[in-house]
């Protein structure tokens, strides 16, 4: 618990010497990253310890204000959350630290890696913390520090929406989270969690805690509708943020969503299918969507949709096993999602990491300006083919893992008679229609950004980026491809972490855990016979070329007399097929200016997938709202007389309500 | 003692009435004048054995203030400000005197809901006291003229004073003075400020008063 | 003692009328300003003797919100100074309507603002009711000069709709003291006195339907002072047409007194068994004050009158907080002295934004962080202070009294707090982010070369400090003290 | 776990001879004499002793495509049982990595095809992809109604489990699973009525468009993974349909291979009498599939 204390503490001295060094572009930067580096390190000593079968560390003091108490505990499942927050904030740092130098001197980056330390730290209290005070501080700091980074470029009026919009989203998710906490800690005077008294909750209120918490710790996740902050704020960040933020911060949710159903006990059974609802949603439309968006961080942001819908998937396998007794297929769902949760913190955090190159070389977001970008930037496109190989869930890599978990566990639980099968079998055909979408969408963002000939100048100015940068992406390949490869090993730290989550016994735990993981060794199997089997191929194949004539020439042209760079398909072009099909959920708008005449010259198309959620939910029924309260804004007419008459007519009112 | 206290109550609902009735403002300075004076007489009525010196200060103190100082004080602004003597009204005179009648209905019908708990004050001074009252809300909120809000605020006041008359006996002389050293004040200040509306306005309809709004109604949309 | 506390500012302002110079006029202010938050201070190690039959008496309450108006005061001084030197002499362009006006004279102003500290002072140390009622119609008047010190036509309606409301409104309350002296009138046997400890200690002789009377008249009129909707209406004018310094006190400390009046009243009611009445009201009408607040701050196009709706908004809170009585009328209370912070800070950073900026509208306003760095952080550090963010004092005292009304079952009241909370939290969140962000328009580069002095930001960045801090560490001497104060509120501590 | 080896080695080798078949029986219905049974080894054979041209735009992706598409089918086709004798790799949950292993090497082809920068080969690849789509799930959930009839989650045992008994038991069931699997198949191999492995209009063309560009070694390799493809999801289908144990490895074997042999036929008098679909039909038909894997697991779930 000490070097966790020190790992925080550090934290927060590194983000305000950075802040102190704020004149020297560099000393801030060295001061920041480096700091989050160090204390990474230091964190992750007794998160692991604690992993590996250590026992559970308790730290409590008493602490100034009312309700609250400095109670932080490390036990497993936090420590299961802290791995990718401490692994990804400490490579975050450190890509930062090349990725913002771009900026120094234009803009002061004191407050850039202060409220960056400030994210991490605010994580770390919000893993560790046993006091819904507590609790709720660190979660705020978490959302204003990311929001400040969210407007680190607020020049930009996007920036500046999207800050509000992210702002605005989690403010009201944490609303939801105080009555939470609230409700919890009933009749208490202390909001410490071992305090909560729950046995005694009639069922209907453990149901509105419980939707409380989804949507509460689901606004921050990204669950679809209460997603639209998402798409939103990851762009706007640095990469590095949206990494951290993508990568493990709407992680935080999921963390909370699980701890805080944990004191809950025996659950209801539609928690599960809720839950299932929601994966099912968020992951479906969430990979829609960014199959959909031109912008690649954009794409990626809806990305982080749909695998926090997987991991949604996962939870609700879970929690429907445990509602059905079935310790195999809970031990199986919660495994999966809480293991895609790593998962998804090393690819995604890999993928914004890549994005962030790309854009850094090119200027540019834009998929469809961009091509060709493979062999001028060779580290980051390799490195960002093994996270889009991951996210799409293929094996032999991490994501294909703990989807398989989730597919097991879901194949397991439609086997078993109930009525939860129904459940499990939307889980298999909705897992399916993801893998598919999400493959889809890889090999368009893969395909047309780094494969191909430059589309622009952007991409022509395309070079590799530096090793500060190139490091980082290649150690979270190298966690994807380790987590693939060594995926009996990694789903063992789960053990200590599953009876925390599921509130089922370890014994009980261990006795199906063997079973369940079973599969992952033929896999891995598998994989090195697949790994192998290309090598094999590959040098049969370079044993016969060498010594032959192999020729180079130019793409095949079907005939034209000179085909272009501009020719290439697009990355529109791609998806359109999948986006015409699905065009009822996306309600893409197209906006075509045809040439005309004999010798056309202008001529445009452009496609725009606004969100629908933002433009036929939110929007109208924030305006709808606004407009009926802003007819009562008579009121303030600026009529003294009348000003005058409303006192009379108070106090009238008052006096014939009350003297009756 | 009782007829006498009795007219002088009628006397205080007529000049109500009149005040309302009255589109001169001369006029209405003159009746709350003189309304001023007579409540200040009040205790006196309802409690012979009450001359004493501190007493008599107090209430000579008042009946100057509310008798002679205010009306010089609005007189005064009236003229600095060079104020119309018509008082402009939102709601027709032949109106206002109906709805004081209303008001009347209203106060008696509050003052049977409160029991006095003590016998030696009239039955007719609660219900005229909120009387009062509420005519001089009722100026106040009807009469677009600064002068006659000021105006209405010095019949409310009077209103207070008449039911407290009794009551403040029992209170130190010195809470009475304070509190109308108050009134005079803000008398005092109304009048300076009236005379900078009728500086920056050139009249003092309040009409104009209404910019600082969240609203905007028809007419100012159209006049900007 | 207890008395010097209001004769000081009040001689110092009688003499200020006087100075005929400037520098020393200021330096009477900061020095009368020093003077009496030293003396408050002392009062936390001495308190003071009750003088005049214990109608002067620092209770727990008042020391409290004493302590908040001197410090309010104190920063006051010091901005105003700075305030006051860089106001130009003779004729000025308004900012609006570019028109000419001047300024009132420095010499009404400073006495004023010292009158002013004085009467708030009197309304806070008097037990006795109707010296309670001078003291507070008082502060009316003597702050009327000080909100009509631009004199140009806005100021004068503004001046005209304060003096005249709260006129009304107190009036209406010196009807209810007049009550309360009947609710205390017993047969044959003199009145009860209006004094508190006095109508406490005997409320069984009172007479409940005219306390109850009493109470709505005090409510009614004190309400009006203390901003409660929809007797709010002058908040919203007064607060944005008045000087930064100006406002800061009437939002920070002044609607405390009234706070302070009704809380009074409702110590006596609760007393006499009438506490389930008053607190359901204070709940009503703390309710309705933070709605109509949420309705005009959803984008209100100028920000001074957001923040003064704001202050709507925060009077709500701390009624509710009382209203709901247990442990919420400690975070009621604490919410007092977080709100008081929190607002003076950025009325003093909105004074600092008109001056660069010339302008009160909130879309005439960008890039505050490149213009003035330091008022820019402090503007977004208030704006997460004043909508209740963590780490932040007043989300502790939200909390507290969001927890207490769950705890006791007042769904329907959470309910309507969480809402109306989250819809200010988007509204400001628009109104300060567009405004601090951003960049601001080229000619203002040029011409907003004005740097920022230090006393016109050391003032706010200590309050923001100081609310932060609350929000972290809140002082034992402190919690005692609210715990006391919510004791006698018929809270719990 | 020899004769397992051996069946595999009989997939691998036997694999093209299907896609020969299907070939003679189109010819045949088209009254002409056709290509020689073993024309896929022939030109294999053939493939592998060319060189290869290369296109300038590409990449190390675009050999790498081929390869690793091997790869991927080579270890998918160890997974799937020989009729009722196991695969080599048999383990519950298998028909996942099965299904994903496909994924990859569609993956695979797909980013090779983008690395050339056609307009062809990436117009190809999407459709591709959105076929892709809709197929997956029909699949997943065809082999869910599997594992739902038989009990069991790997492909062998879910195999070896199905008997007449089983057809008599659910029919319907597995009818309806067989139908979507044969939709699946014919879409996952692009043949007629999806795709028209023999059209030569870039336009037109799905799978075959993707590998204009691949010459020599590379496009063997992609022949012979077709070929393997073809084979593991037509096994799918035949040992669902005809699911008779002999009670000897010899016989089933043979009953077996006689089997695939048929349905290579019955694709060959698919692809002669049906047309190809417009494209924009395609994905109906594919939902036609998901529609019948769900029918099935409601038949089940009753």
């Amino acid at each position: 618990m000490n070097l966790i204390l020190l790992s925080l503490g550090l934290l927060c001295l590194s983000g305000f010497a950075a802040l102190v060094t704020s004149a020297s572009p560099r000393w801030t930067s060295r001061l920041g990253s480096w700091g989050v580096i160090l204390s990474c390190v230091i964190g992750l000593v007794p998160a692991v310890k604690v992993l590996g079968d250590g026992p559970a560390q308790f730290f409590k003091i008493p602490w100034g204000i009312p309700l609250g108490s400095f109670d932080i505990a490390l036990d497993a499942l936090s420590a299961f959350f802290l791995l990718p927050v401490f692994v990804l904030s400490a490579l975050a740092a450190l890509y930062g630290q090349t990725y913002m130098a771009a900026w120094a001197g234009k803009k002061p980056l004191g407050p850039v890696w202060l409220f960056f330390n400030l994210l991490v730290a605010s994580m770390v209290v919000v893993t560790l913390s046993r006091n819904g005070i507590l609790f709720l501080m660190a979660w705020e700091i978490m959302t204003l520090a990311s929001f400040f980074l969210v407007t680190f470029e607020d020049e930009r009026a996007g920036s500046r929406r999207a800050g509000w919009i992210y702002l605005v989203a989690a403010h009201i998710g944490t609303a939801f989270l105080l009555a939470l906490f609230v409700m919890l800690s009933h009749g208490n005077p202390s909001l410490d969690f071992d305090r909560f008294n729950l046995p005694a909750m009639p069922e209907y209120v453990k149901g509105i805690l419980l939707i409380l918490a989804v949507i509460g710790f689901g606004t921050k996740a990204g669950f679809i509708p209460l997603h639209v902050w998402l798409p939103e704020a990851h762009p706007a960040a640095p990469s590095h943020v949206s990494s951290l933020m993508s990568g493990v911060m709407i992680k935080m949710g999921i963390y909370g969503l699980v701890r805080m159903v944990s004191y809950l006990g025996v659950l209801p059974v539609w928690w599960g299918w809720l839950l299932i609802g929601i994966g099912l949603s968020s992951g479906i439309l969430g990979v829609l969507f960014a199959l959909a968006q031109h912008d690649l961080k954009r794409l990626l942001a809806y990305h982080s949709v749909e695998n926090i819908g997987i991991i949604a998937l996962g939870l609700g396998v879970g929690y429907l096993g445990l509602a059905y007794q079935l310790p195999l297929v809970a031990v199986l769902g919660f495994a999966g999602g809480l293991l895609h949760v790593i998962n998804h913190a090393l690819f995604k955090g890999l993928l914004f990491f890549g994005a962030g190159a790309v854009a850094h070389v090119t200027g540019t977001r834009e998929i469809d300006s961009l091509g060709g970008c493979l062999k001028r930037m060779p580290w980051t496109g390799v490195t960002f083919l093994i996270g889009a190989a991951a996210i799409a869930g293929l094996p032999p890599l991490n994501g294909f893992v703990s989807e398989f978990l989730i597919y097991f566990g879901a194949f397991r639980g439609a086997s078993s008679d109930g009525s939860q099968a129904l459940a499990m079998l939307a889980v298999i055909g909705g897992l399916a229609l993801i893998g598919g979408l999400a493959s889809a969408c890889f090999a368009k963002a893969f395909g047309i950004i780094f494969l191909g000939e430059p589309r622009t100048d952007h991409a022509r100015a395309a070079h590799e980026v530096p090793y500060g940068m190139r490091i980082p992406m290649a150690l979270l390949a190298a966690g994807c491809v380790g987590v693939g490869l060594g995926a009996p090993l990694a789903v063992k730290i789960l053990i200590q972490v599953l009876p925390v989550a599921t509130g089922l016994s370890l014994p009980v735990i261990r006795g199906v855990f063997p079973e369940a993981v079973h599969p992952l060794n033929f896999i891995v199997l598998l994989s090195a016979v697949l790994i192998a089997l290309a090598f094999f191929i590959f040098l049969l194949r370079h044993a016969m070329l060498t010594g032959r004539h192999v020729q180079k020439a130019g793409t095949w042209d079907c005939g034209y007399a000179k085909p272009g760079a501009r020719m290439q398909y697009t990355a529109s072009s791609f998806a359109d097929p999948l986006t015409g099909f699905f065009g009822f959920f996306l309600r893409t708008r197209r906006h075509l200016d045809a040439p005309s005449g004999f010798f056309p010259k202008e001529a445009a198309f452009e496609t725009k997938t606004p969100d629908i959620f933002m433009e036929n939910l939110h929007r109208p029924a924030v305006e709808k709202i606004y407009a009926g309260l802003s007819k009562l804004r008579w009121f303030q007419h600026g009529r003294l007389q009348l000003y005058i008459l409303y006192i009379v007519i108070t106090l009238l009112a008052l006096l014939v309500w009350k003297m009756r | 003692m009782q007829e006498l206290t009795e007219i002088v109550m009628v006397f205080l609902i007529l000049a109500n009435l009149w005040l309302l009735a009255s589109s001169r403002l001369m006029v209405c300075i003159r009746i709350v004048a003189c309304q001023g004076i007579v409540i200040s007489l009040l205790p006196f009525l309802i409690n012979r054995h009450l001359l004493l010196t501190e007493f008599l200060a107090v209430a000579g103190v008042t009946a100057a203030l509310k008798g002679f100082v205010f009306p010089w004080l609005l007189r005064r602004a009236m003229r600095e400000a060079k104020v119309r003597r018509e008082i402009e009204t939102s709601v027709p005179y032949s109106v206002s005197v109906l709805i004081g009648i209303l008001i009347l209905a209203i106060s008696l019908w509050i003052s049977s809901r409160l029991p006095m708990p003590k016998p030696e004050l009239t039955e007719l001074i609660v219900p005229v006291s909120f009387f009062t009252i509420l005519v001089g809300l009722f100026v106040i909120v009807s009469r677009v003229m600064a002068l006659s809000q000021v105006l209405g605020y010095l019949v409310f006041e009077n209103g207070i004073y008449a039911f407290g008359v009794a009551l403040l006996l029992e209170q130190p002389l010195w809470v009475e003075l304070g509190i109308l050293l108050d009134v005079f004040v803000a008398v005092f200040v109304m009048g300076i400020m009236i005379f900078h509306i009728s500086r920056e306005f050139d009249n003092i309809n309040t009409d104009q008063l209404s910019e600082l709004a969240d609203w905007n109604s028809p007419e100012k949309e159209g006049r900007r | 003692m207890i008395l010097a506390a209001c004769l000081i500012p009040f001689a110092a302002g009688l003499l200020a009328f006087f100075v005929p110079w400037d520098k020393p006029r200021r330096v009477l202010l900061i020095l009368t300003a020093l003077a009496h938050a030293g003396l408050v201070a002392a009062f936390w190690f001495i308190l003071p003797e009750p003088r005049v039959g214990g109608w002067f008496e620092l209770d727990t309450i008042g020391k409290y919100f004493l302590s908040i108006t001197s410090l309010l005061f104190l920063a006051a001084a010091c901005y105003g100074v700075a305030y006051l030197s860089g106001e130009d002499r003779g004729d000025r362009t308004d900012v609006e309507e570019g028109f000419i006006f001047q300024n009132a004279p420095e010499a009404v102003f400073t006495g004023c603002l010292l009158m002013f500290l004085a009467t708030m002072t009197l309304v806070l140390i008097s037990q006795h009711f109707g010296i309670l009622w001078i003291a507070m119609e008082a502060t009316t008047l003597v702050s009327a000069p000080l909100i009509y010190f631009h004199r140009h036509h806005r100021s004068i309606e503004a001046t005209w709709k304060y003096l005249l409301i709260c006129s009304v409104g107190i009036a209406l309350a010196l009807l209810g003291n007049l009550f309360l002296v009947i609710a205390g009138s017993i047969e044959g046997q003199k009145a009860v006195p209006l004094v508190l400890s006095e109508l406490i200690g005997r409320h069984g002789e009172l007479n409940v339907l005219w306390l109850k009377a009493a109470f709505l008249f005090l409510l009614v009129g004190y309400g009006t002072k203390m901003g409660l909707a929809p007797l709010h209406t002058w908040l919203p004018d007064a607060h944005s047409e008045a000087p930064s310094v100006v406002s800061a006190l009437l939002s920070g400390a002044l609607l405390n007194c009234a706070l302070v009046g009704i809380l009074r009243t409702h110590q006596v009611c609760a007393a006499a068994g009438l506490g389930e009445m008053s607190s359901e009201l204070l709940r009503g009408f703390g309710l309705l004050s933070m709605f109509f607040a949420a309705l005009f701050i959803l984008r209100q196009p100028d920000f001074k009158r957001m923040l003064a709706y704001s202050s709507v908004e925060h009077m709500g809170i701390v009624a509710l907080g009382i209203g709901l009585g247990g442990s919420a009328v400690f975070g009621g209370l604490f919410h007092a002295v977080n709100h008081s912070l929190t607002k003076a800070a950025l009325f003093f950073i909105a004074g600092n934004i008109m001056a660069a900026y010339n302008t009160k509208s909130v879309s005439g306003v960008q890039g505050l962080l490149r213009m003035l760095p330091v008022s820019g952080i402090l503007w977004i550090a208030g704006f997460l202070a004043i909508t209740g963010s963590p780490p932040f004092g007043s989300f502790l005292s939200e909390f507290i009294i969001l927890k207490s009304a769950l705890d006791q079952g007042h769904y329907y009241a959470a309910v309507i707090y969480l809402v109306v909370l989250a819809a200010i939290f988007a509204g400001m969140a628009m109104i300060f982010l567009n405004m601090a962000q951003g960049v601001p328009a080229p000619e203002m580069k040029m011409s907003g070369a004005r740097k920022e002095s230090v006393m016109m930001v050391f003032p706010p960045a200590v309050f923001c400090v100081l609310v932060l801090l609350l929000g972290i560490y809140i002082p034992e001497f402190l919690r005692e003290t609210l715990r006391e104060a919510a004791r006698l509120l018929g809270g719990l501590g | 776990m020899i004769a397992a080896w051996l069946n595999f080695l009989i997939v691998l080798f036997a694999a093209p001879f299907l896609l020969g078949i299907v070939n003679r029986t189109k010819a045949f219905f088209a009254g002409r004499r056709g290509p020689p049974l073993l024309q896929l080894y022939y030109d294999l054979a053939k493939l592998l002793r060319k060189s290869a041209v290369i296109s300038r735009t590409t990449g190390f992706i675009f050999w790498l495509g081929p390869v690793a598409g091997l790869a991927a089918v080579f270890c998918a086709a160890m997974m799937v049982p020989f009729g009722n004798a196991r695969a080599l790799v048999a383990f519950n949950g298998d028909l996942i990595l099965f299904a994903y292993l496909l994924g990859l090497m569609r993956f695979f082809t797909v980013i090779a095809a983008l690395d050339t920068g056609s307009a062809f080969e990436g117009m190809g690849a999407s459709r591709e992809v959105q076929f892709a789509v809709l197929a997956e799930p029909a699949l997943f959930l065809g082999l869910a109604a599997l594992t739902l009839q038989t009990g069991h989650f790997s492909l062998s045992d879910i195999y070896a489990s199905l008997t007449w008994e089983t057809w008599g038991k659910a029919g319907p069931t597995l009818a309806l699973i067989a139908a979507a699997l044969l939709i699946v198949f014919l879409a996952e191999n692009c043949r007629v009525p999806v795709d028209d492995p023999k059209t030569h209009l870039e336009l037109t063309m799905i799978h075959e468009v993707m590998v204009l560009d691949h010459s020599g070694p590379d496009f063997a390799a992609i022949l012979y993974s077709a070929a393997l493809k073809f084979w593991i999801l037509g096994m799918l289908i035949v040992r669902l349909a005809v699911p008779v144990t002999l009670g000897h490895p010899l016989p089933d074997g043979i009953l077996f291979l006689s089997s695939m042999v048929v349905l290579a036929v019955l694709i060959g008098i698919i692809e002669s009498v049906m047309a190809r679909l417009r494209l924009t039909k395609v994905p109906q038909l594919l939902i036609v599939a998901i529609a019948f894997s769900i029918l099935a697991l409601i038949l089940e779930m009753r």
